[in-house]
Protein backbone atom coordinates (compact mmCIF):
# COMPACT_ATOMS: atom_id res chain seq x y z
CA UNK A 1 0.00 0.00 0.00
CA UNK A 2 1.05 3.64 -0.95
CA UNK A 3 0.93 6.58 1.77
CA UNK A 4 -0.45 9.92 -0.20
CA UNK A 5 0.97 12.45 -0.12
CA UNK A 6 -0.45 15.21 2.48
CA UNK A 7 -0.90 18.86 1.78
CA UNK A 8 -1.64 21.23 5.14
CA UNK A 9 -2.62 24.51 4.57
CA UNK A 10 -2.16 27.15 7.24
CA UNK A 11 -3.57 30.93 7.93
CA UNK A 12 -5.37 32.35 5.45
CA UNK A 13 -4.15 29.74 2.93
CA UNK A 14 -6.81 26.73 4.67
CA UNK A 15 -10.03 29.42 3.82
CA UNK A 16 -8.30 29.43 0.01
CA UNK A 17 -7.97 25.62 0.09
CA UNK A 18 -11.59 24.97 1.40
CA UNK A 19 -9.74 23.02 4.25
CA UNK A 20 -7.02 22.28 6.53
CA UNK A 21 -5.06 19.63 4.97
CA UNK A 22 -6.00 17.15 1.73
CA UNK A 23 -4.17 14.33 0.11
CA UNK A 24 -2.42 13.27 -3.18
CA UNK A 25 -3.21 9.53 -3.44
CA UNK A 26 -1.32 9.07 -6.82
CA UNK A 27 2.27 7.24 -6.22
CA UNK A 28 5.50 8.27 -7.29
CA UNK A 29 7.39 11.14 -7.15
CA UNK A 30 6.04 14.59 -7.91
CA UNK A 31 7.94 17.69 -8.50
CA UNK A 32 6.92 21.36 -7.42
CA UNK A 33 5.69 22.00 -11.20
CA UNK A 34 3.17 19.10 -10.97
CA UNK A 35 2.13 19.81 -8.01
CA UNK A 36 1.41 23.21 -9.00
CA UNK A 37 -0.91 21.45 -11.46
CA UNK A 38 -2.44 19.70 -9.32
CA UNK A 39 -3.58 22.67 -6.96
CA UNK A 40 -4.71 24.34 -10.19
CA UNK A 41 -6.39 21.35 -11.01
CA UNK A 42 -8.54 21.50 -7.97
CA UNK A 43 -8.50 24.72 -6.84
CA UNK A 44 -8.44 28.69 -7.65
CA UNK A 45 -5.49 30.29 -9.11
CA UNK A 46 -5.65 32.67 -6.02
CA UNK A 47 -4.36 29.44 -4.47
CA UNK A 48 -1.86 28.54 -6.78
CA UNK A 49 -0.30 32.03 -6.71
CA UNK A 50 -0.32 32.44 -2.87
CA UNK A 51 1.97 29.05 -2.92
CA UNK A 52 3.84 30.71 -5.32
CA UNK A 53 4.58 34.01 -3.39
CA UNK A 54 7.95 34.38 -1.83
CA UNK A 55 6.37 35.20 1.52
CA UNK A 56 4.99 31.76 1.42
CA UNK A 57 7.38 29.41 2.88
CA UNK A 58 7.30 25.58 2.57
CA UNK A 59 8.06 22.72 4.93
CA UNK A 60 8.42 19.36 4.16
CA UNK A 61 8.07 16.63 6.85
CA UNK A 62 9.12 19.41 9.66
CA UNK A 63 11.60 21.33 7.64
CA UNK A 64 11.59 24.50 6.15
CA UNK A 65 13.04 24.68 2.90
CA UNK A 66 15.04 27.05 1.62
CA UNK A 67 14.21 26.40 -2.40
CA UNK A 68 10.44 25.28 -2.83
CA UNK A 69 10.90 25.25 -6.55
CA UNK A 70 13.49 22.42 -6.39
CA UNK A 71 11.51 19.48 -4.35
CA UNK A 72 10.25 16.52 -4.87
CA UNK A 73 7.07 15.01 -2.88
CA UNK A 74 7.64 11.46 -1.73
CA UNK A 75 5.10 9.10 -1.29
CA UNK A 76 4.13 9.79 2.75
CA UNK A 77 5.68 13.05 2.49
CA UNK A 78 3.85 15.77 4.09
CA UNK A 79 3.93 19.62 2.69
CA UNK A 80 3.04 22.73 4.84
CA UNK A 81 1.98 25.52 3.04
CA UNK A 82 2.80 28.28 6.06
CA UNK A 83 1.89 32.46 4.73
CA UNK A 84 3.32 34.93 6.79
CA UNK A 85 3.53 34.06 10.74
CA UNK A 86 1.41 36.33 12.46
CA UNK A 87 2.93 35.84 15.60
CA UNK A 88 1.99 35.12 19.39
CA UNK B 1 27.27 24.13 41.23
CA UNK B 2 24.15 22.28 40.08
CA UNK B 3 23.16 21.61 37.12
CA UNK B 4 20.58 23.80 35.83
CA UNK B 5 17.13 23.38 35.50
CA UNK B 6 16.12 22.42 32.47
CA UNK B 7 13.72 25.04 30.03
CA UNK B 8 9.54 24.92 30.84
CA UNK B 9 8.51 24.99 27.61
CA UNK B 10 4.49 24.08 26.88
CA UNK B 11 2.08 24.71 23.79
CA UNK B 12 -1.18 24.51 25.50
CA UNK B 13 -4.39 23.60 24.15
CA UNK B 14 -7.17 24.81 26.75
CA UNK B 15 -6.79 27.85 29.04
CA UNK B 16 -4.37 27.91 32.13
CA UNK B 17 -3.88 29.58 35.33
CA UNK B 18 -0.89 32.35 34.65
CA UNK B 19 -0.83 33.27 38.47
CA UNK B 20 -0.59 29.90 39.61
CA UNK B 21 2.24 29.01 36.68
CA UNK B 22 4.26 31.69 38.72
CA UNK B 23 4.03 30.89 41.77
CA UNK B 24 4.95 27.49 40.71
CA UNK B 25 8.03 28.81 38.91
CA UNK B 26 9.27 31.24 41.73
CA UNK B 27 8.51 28.42 44.19
CA UNK B 28 10.96 26.38 42.20
CA UNK B 29 13.74 28.86 41.77
CA UNK B 30 14.22 30.28 45.87
CA UNK B 31 17.76 31.16 44.53
CA UNK B 32 16.97 33.90 42.50
CA UNK B 33 16.38 36.94 43.39
CA UNK B 34 14.39 37.58 40.79
CA UNK B 35 11.55 36.82 38.20
CA UNK B 36 10.40 39.09 35.14
CA UNK B 37 7.35 37.58 33.97
CA UNK B 38 5.23 38.75 30.67
CA UNK B 39 1.65 38.14 30.71
CA UNK B 40 -0.08 38.40 27.14
CA UNK B 41 -4.02 38.57 27.27
CA UNK B 42 -6.96 38.62 24.99
CA UNK B 43 -7.94 42.56 24.81
CA UNK B 44 -11.48 42.90 26.63
CA UNK B 45 -13.07 45.67 24.66
CA UNK B 46 -12.14 47.02 21.27
CA UNK B 47 -14.55 44.67 19.73
CA UNK B 48 -12.64 41.18 19.20
CA UNK B 49 -14.65 38.62 20.84
CA UNK B 50 -12.65 35.63 20.04
CA UNK B 51 -8.82 35.17 18.90
CA UNK B 52 -7.62 31.95 17.43
CA UNK B 53 -4.15 30.67 17.18
CA UNK B 54 -3.12 27.97 14.90
CA UNK B 55 -0.18 26.09 15.02
CA UNK B 56 1.98 23.80 13.09
CA UNK B 57 2.56 20.76 15.34
CA UNK B 58 5.19 19.92 13.72
CA UNK B 59 6.86 23.15 13.53
CA UNK B 60 5.73 25.49 16.49
CA UNK B 61 6.75 23.60 19.57
CA UNK B 62 10.10 22.67 18.40
CA UNK B 63 10.70 26.27 17.73
CA UNK B 64 9.74 27.17 20.97
CA UNK B 65 12.06 24.64 22.59
CA UNK B 66 15.06 25.86 19.87
CA UNK B 67 13.99 29.65 21.53
CA UNK B 68 14.44 29.07 25.07
CA UNK B 69 17.95 27.24 24.14
CA UNK B 70 18.88 30.47 22.63
CA UNK B 71 17.89 32.56 25.44
CA UNK B 72 19.41 30.43 28.29
CA UNK B 73 23.01 30.53 26.06
CA UNK B 74 22.75 34.53 25.63
CA UNK B 75 21.53 35.17 29.82
CA UNK B 76 22.55 33.52 32.84
CA UNK B 77 19.18 32.70 34.12
CA UNK B 78 17.98 29.87 36.81
CA UNK B 79 15.03 29.09 35.11
CA UNK B 80 13.08 29.60 31.83
CA UNK B 81 9.16 29.29 31.58
CA UNK B 82 7.39 29.63 28.13
CA UNK B 83 4.26 28.70 28.31
CA UNK B 84 1.64 29.11 24.69
CA UNK B 85 -1.84 28.80 24.15
CA UNK B 86 -3.28 27.59 20.71
CA UNK B 87 -6.89 27.53 19.53
CA UNK B 88 -9.71 29.64 20.44
CA UNK B 89 -8.96 32.01 23.47
CA UNK B 90 -11.85 34.84 24.73
CA UNK B 91 -11.16 38.21 26.09
CA UNK B 92 -9.07 38.17 29.11
CA UNK B 93 -8.33 35.10 28.71
CA UNK B 94 -4.04 34.19 28.98
CA UNK B 95 -2.43 34.30 25.32
CA UNK B 96 1.54 34.12 26.95
CA UNK B 97 3.52 33.57 29.67
CA UNK B 98 7.23 33.71 29.77
CA UNK B 99 9.27 34.32 33.17
CA UNK B 100 12.64 34.36 33.84
CA UNK B 101 14.29 33.61 36.82
CA UNK B 102 17.92 34.73 37.75
CA UNK B 103 20.55 35.71 40.14
CA UNK B 104 20.80 39.28 38.16
CA UNK B 105 17.61 41.62 37.42
CA UNK B 106 18.62 42.32 34.08
CA UNK B 107 19.90 39.10 33.46
CA UNK B 108 15.89 38.35 33.98
CA UNK B 109 14.21 41.34 32.40
CA UNK B 110 15.98 40.87 29.22
CA UNK B 111 15.84 37.33 28.88
CA UNK B 112 11.72 37.92 28.91
CA UNK B 113 11.83 40.74 26.72
CA UNK B 114 13.96 39.14 24.16
CA UNK B 115 11.92 35.88 24.43
CA UNK B 116 8.69 37.96 23.68
CA UNK B 117 10.32 39.65 20.56
CA UNK B 118 10.75 36.27 19.17
CA UNK B 119 7.72 34.87 19.98
CA UNK B 120 6.05 37.47 18.56
CA UNK B 121 7.48 38.01 15.58
CA UNK B 122 8.73 34.78 14.63
CA UNK B 123 6.76 31.93 16.29
CA UNK B 124 4.53 29.74 13.97
CA UNK B 125 1.75 31.37 14.64
CA UNK B 126 -1.32 31.98 12.34
CA UNK B 127 -3.53 34.28 14.42
CA UNK B 128 -7.06 35.41 13.39
CA UNK B 129 -9.90 37.60 15.31
CA UNK B 130 -13.38 37.21 15.38
CA UNK B 131 -15.08 40.94 14.73
CA UNK B 132 -18.98 41.59 14.58
CA UNK B 133 -19.56 37.81 14.36
CA UNK B 134 -17.21 37.26 11.34
CA UNK B 135 -13.36 35.92 11.54
CA UNK B 136 -10.24 37.82 9.83
CA UNK B 137 -6.50 36.53 9.58
CA UNK B 138 -4.43 39.15 11.62
CA UNK B 139 -0.95 40.41 9.43
CA UNK B 140 2.30 40.42 10.93
CA UNK B 141 3.07 43.79 12.33
CA UNK B 142 5.43 46.20 11.67
CA UNK B 143 6.58 46.88 15.00
CA UNK B 144 6.95 42.80 15.85
CA UNK B 145 9.77 43.25 12.94
CA UNK B 146 11.28 46.43 14.54
CA UNK B 147 11.03 45.21 17.90
CA UNK B 148 13.15 42.07 16.88
CA UNK B 149 15.66 44.28 15.08
CA UNK B 150 17.22 45.44 18.62
CA UNK B 151 18.82 42.34 18.87
CA UNK B 152 20.79 41.90 15.75
CA UNK C 1 -11.32 57.69 27.04
CA UNK C 2 -11.67 56.88 30.22
CA UNK C 3 -9.79 58.21 33.45
CA UNK C 4 -6.98 56.52 33.97
CA UNK C 5 -6.76 53.69 37.01
CA UNK C 6 -4.75 55.17 39.63
CA UNK C 7 -1.45 53.60 40.35
CA UNK C 8 -1.63 50.98 43.42
CA UNK C 9 1.71 51.79 45.51
CA UNK C 10 1.97 49.80 49.27
CA UNK C 11 4.55 49.76 51.57
CA UNK C 12 3.61 46.22 53.32
CA UNK C 13 4.66 45.56 56.96
CA UNK C 14 3.80 41.73 56.41
CA UNK C 15 4.35 39.18 54.03
CA UNK C 16 2.12 39.07 50.68
CA UNK C 17 1.16 36.89 47.96
CA UNK C 18 2.65 37.97 44.95
CA UNK C 19 0.75 35.47 42.76
CA UNK C 20 -2.69 36.61 43.76
CA UNK C 21 -1.55 40.31 43.65
CA UNK C 22 -0.83 39.70 40.35
CA UNK C 23 -3.71 37.37 39.55
CA UNK C 24 -5.99 40.98 40.13
CA UNK C 25 -3.49 42.93 38.95
CA UNK C 26 -4.21 41.15 35.45
CA UNK C 27 -7.97 41.34 36.06
CA UNK C 28 -8.41 44.92 37.04
CA UNK C 29 -6.57 45.31 33.15
CA UNK C 30 -8.63 43.36 31.43
CA UNK C 31 -8.09 46.22 28.67
CA UNK C 32 -4.36 45.66 28.50
CA UNK C 33 -2.58 43.46 26.23
CA UNK C 34 0.78 43.03 28.15
CA UNK C 35 1.47 42.71 32.03
CA UNK C 36 5.06 42.82 32.89
CA UNK C 37 6.22 41.60 36.09
CA UNK C 38 9.23 41.71 38.71
CA UNK C 39 9.21 39.44 41.90
CA UNK C 40 12.29 40.20 43.71
CA UNK C 41 12.40 37.91 46.50
CA UNK C 42 14.65 36.49 49.60
CA UNK C 43 17.58 34.58 47.87
CA UNK C 44 17.70 30.98 49.47
CA UNK C 45 21.05 29.29 50.18
CA UNK C 46 24.47 31.37 50.30
CA UNK C 47 23.88 31.51 53.87
CA UNK C 48 21.76 34.44 54.26
CA UNK C 49 18.97 33.61 57.38
CA UNK C 50 17.08 36.43 57.38
CA UNK C 51 17.15 40.53 56.14
CA UNK C 52 15.45 43.65 57.23
CA UNK C 53 14.64 46.26 55.28
CA UNK C 54 14.18 49.21 57.30
CA UNK C 55 12.10 52.19 56.35
CA UNK C 56 11.48 55.63 57.42
CA UNK C 57 7.60 56.56 57.21
CA UNK C 58 7.88 60.30 56.75
CA UNK C 59 10.16 59.71 53.39
CA UNK C 60 9.88 55.93 52.18
CA UNK C 61 5.53 55.99 50.78
CA UNK C 62 5.89 59.18 49.59
CA UNK C 63 9.03 58.52 47.48
CA UNK C 64 7.77 54.92 45.88
CA UNK C 65 3.97 57.23 45.03
CA UNK C 66 6.52 59.68 43.50
CA UNK C 67 8.45 57.40 41.35
CA UNK C 68 4.54 55.79 40.36
CA UNK C 69 3.60 59.21 39.05
CA UNK C 70 6.96 59.54 37.10
CA UNK C 71 6.86 56.28 34.97
CA UNK C 72 2.97 57.05 34.29
CA UNK C 73 4.42 60.08 33.39
CA UNK C 74 6.76 58.70 31.51
CA UNK C 75 5.10 55.80 29.52
CA UNK C 76 1.98 54.86 28.75
CA UNK C 77 0.26 52.36 30.83
CA UNK C 78 -3.05 50.93 31.96
CA UNK C 79 -2.15 50.60 35.76
CA UNK C 80 1.28 50.55 37.25
CA UNK C 81 1.62 48.29 40.71
CA UNK C 82 4.39 48.77 43.15
CA UNK C 83 4.29 46.53 46.59
CA UNK C 84 7.50 46.62 48.63
CA UNK C 85 7.62 44.88 52.25
CA UNK C 86 9.91 46.47 54.56
CA UNK C 87 10.99 44.52 58.62
CA UNK C 88 11.95 41.29 58.55
CA UNK C 89 11.81 38.58 55.77
CA UNK C 90 12.72 34.84 55.69
CA UNK C 91 14.40 33.03 52.19
CA UNK C 92 12.00 32.51 49.13
CA UNK C 93 9.52 35.77 50.41
CA UNK C 94 8.40 37.87 48.74
CA UNK C 95 10.55 41.87 48.67
CA UNK C 96 9.06 43.74 45.96
CA UNK C 97 6.71 43.09 43.33
CA UNK C 98 6.23 45.43 40.28
CA UNK C 99 4.30 45.40 37.66
CA UNK C 100 2.87 47.56 34.57
CA UNK C 101 -0.23 46.86 32.34
CA UNK C 102 -0.56 48.15 28.59
CA UNK C 103 -1.80 47.91 25.52
CA UNK C 104 1.88 48.02 23.99
CA UNK C 105 4.89 45.40 25.31
CA UNK C 106 7.49 47.88 25.25
CA UNK C 107 5.96 50.45 27.56
CA UNK C 108 4.79 47.72 29.93
CA UNK C 109 8.79 46.15 29.87
CA UNK C 110 10.34 49.92 30.37
CA UNK C 111 8.58 50.87 32.93
CA UNK C 112 8.67 48.01 35.38
CA UNK C 113 12.46 47.90 34.38
CA UNK C 114 12.73 51.40 35.46
CA UNK C 115 10.78 51.65 38.36
CA UNK C 116 13.11 48.69 39.34
CA UNK C 117 15.97 51.15 38.92
CA UNK C 118 14.83 53.33 40.68
CA UNK C 119 13.94 51.28 43.37
CA UNK C 120 16.74 49.31 44.21
CA UNK C 121 19.07 52.44 44.10
CA UNK C 122 17.45 55.39 44.91
CA UNK C 123 14.59 54.13 47.62
CA UNK C 124 14.34 54.87 51.21
CA UNK C 125 15.14 51.27 52.58
CA UNK C 126 18.36 50.63 54.96
CA UNK C 127 19.01 46.53 54.08
CA UNK C 128 20.91 44.07 56.85
CA UNK C 129 20.98 40.66 56.14
CA UNK C 130 21.67 37.56 59.30
CA UNK C 131 24.56 35.68 58.43
CA UNK C 132 25.38 33.03 60.80
CA UNK C 133 23.23 34.61 63.68
CA UNK C 134 24.99 38.52 63.11
CA UNK C 135 22.93 41.11 61.54
CA UNK C 136 25.04 42.88 58.85
CA UNK C 137 24.23 45.90 57.35
CA UNK C 138 24.50 46.25 53.56
CA UNK C 139 26.25 49.11 51.55
CA UNK C 140 25.23 50.52 48.25
CA UNK C 141 26.18 48.14 45.56
CA UNK C 142 27.86 49.98 42.45
CA UNK C 143 25.70 48.39 40.06
CA UNK C 144 22.60 49.80 41.40
CA UNK C 145 23.99 53.08 39.86
CA UNK C 146 25.65 51.98 37.07
CA UNK C 147 21.47 50.85 36.61
CA UNK C 148 19.62 53.67 37.59
CA UNK C 149 22.34 55.96 34.33
CA UNK C 150 20.69 54.07 32.19
CA UNK C 151 17.77 56.46 31.81
CA UNK C 152 19.90 59.80 32.32
CA UNK D 1 4.52 72.66 77.63
CA UNK D 2 7.45 72.45 75.33
CA UNK D 3 7.62 69.37 72.57
CA UNK D 4 10.73 67.65 72.45
CA UNK D 5 13.16 67.87 69.50
CA UNK D 6 12.96 64.25 67.59
CA UNK D 7 16.04 62.37 66.35
CA UNK D 8 16.00 59.45 64.55
CA UNK D 9 18.88 56.99 63.41
CA UNK D 10 18.04 55.05 60.38
CA UNK D 11 20.54 52.10 59.14
CA UNK D 12 24.19 51.82 60.68
CA UNK D 13 23.50 54.33 62.58
CA UNK D 14 21.29 53.41 65.16
CA UNK D 15 23.98 51.22 66.01
CA UNK D 16 25.71 53.97 66.55
CA UNK D 17 23.06 55.95 68.57
CA UNK D 18 22.44 52.74 70.61
CA UNK D 19 19.05 52.72 69.46
CA UNK D 20 16.33 54.17 66.49
CA UNK D 21 15.46 57.19 68.16
CA UNK D 22 15.36 59.97 71.41
CA UNK D 23 14.65 62.92 72.28
CA UNK D 24 16.28 66.72 72.99
CA UNK D 25 13.69 67.46 75.63
CA UNK D 26 15.72 71.38 75.93
CA UNK D 27 13.70 74.38 74.21
CA UNK D 28 14.89 76.72 72.14
CA UNK D 29 16.18 76.62 68.96
CA UNK D 30 18.85 74.52 68.47
CA UNK D 31 21.56 74.79 65.23
CA UNK D 32 23.27 72.35 63.66
CA UNK D 33 26.62 72.98 65.57
CA UNK D 34 25.03 72.86 69.14
CA UNK D 35 23.00 69.62 68.14
CA UNK D 36 26.76 68.23 67.42
CA UNK D 37 27.64 69.18 70.76
CA UNK D 38 24.66 67.38 72.19
CA UNK D 39 25.47 64.43 70.26
CA UNK D 40 29.03 64.39 71.25
CA UNK D 41 27.71 64.52 75.02
CA UNK D 42 25.86 61.27 74.42
CA UNK D 43 27.66 59.75 71.96
CA UNK D 44 30.52 57.94 70.01
CA UNK D 45 32.91 60.33 68.27
CA UNK D 46 32.28 57.59 65.69
CA UNK D 47 28.57 59.55 65.60
CA UNK D 48 29.51 62.93 65.54
CA UNK D 49 31.68 61.78 62.45
CA UNK D 50 29.15 59.92 60.31
CA UNK D 51 26.40 62.27 60.80
CA UNK D 52 28.74 64.67 59.68
CA UNK D 53 29.86 62.77 56.66
CA UNK D 54 28.54 64.41 53.27
CA UNK D 55 26.85 60.21 52.40
CA UNK D 56 24.68 60.98 55.39
CA UNK D 57 21.64 63.07 54.22
CA UNK D 58 19.77 64.79 56.48
CA UNK D 59 15.64 65.21 56.65
CA UNK D 60 13.65 67.61 59.04
CA UNK D 61 10.18 66.97 59.49
CA UNK D 62 10.38 65.26 56.10
CA UNK D 63 12.07 66.91 53.90
CA UNK D 64 15.31 66.60 53.11
CA UNK D 65 17.43 69.13 53.02
CA UNK D 66 20.28 70.69 50.98
CA UNK D 67 22.77 71.97 53.69
CA UNK D 68 22.89 70.65 57.26
CA UNK D 69 25.32 72.86 58.43
CA UNK D 70 22.67 75.46 57.74
CA UNK D 71 19.66 74.15 60.10
CA UNK D 72 18.08 74.98 63.05
CA UNK D 73 15.77 72.86 65.08
CA UNK D 74 12.69 74.21 66.58
CA UNK D 75 10.63 72.41 69.12
CA UNK D 76 8.87 69.53 68.28
CA UNK D 77 10.85 69.24 64.96
CA UNK D 78 12.13 65.77 64.09
CA UNK D 79 15.77 64.99 62.31
CA UNK D 80 16.61 61.90 60.80
CA UNK D 81 19.87 61.09 59.72
CA UNK D 82 19.91 59.00 56.83
CA UNK D 83 23.08 56.87 55.65
CA UNK D 84 23.48 55.82 52.44
CA UNK D 85 20.38 53.73 51.06
CA UNK D 86 20.94 50.14 50.36
CA UNK D 87 18.02 50.21 48.31
CA UNK D 88 14.72 47.84 48.29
Amino acid sequence: MTLPKRLVFLGRLEDLAGGPSQDIAKAGPLPWNDLLATLAERHSQALVDAVQADKVRIAVNGVVIADKTALVLADGDEIAFLPPVSGG
Amino acid sequence: MDAPVPSDVRLLASSFDPAEELRAFAQAHPGSGGVVSFLGQVREGGGVEALELQHYAPLTLPAMEALARQVRARWNLDGLLILHRSGVMLPAQPIVLVAAAARHRRDAFAAADYAMDHLKSESWFWKREKVAGEWRWIEPREQDFEDIARWQ
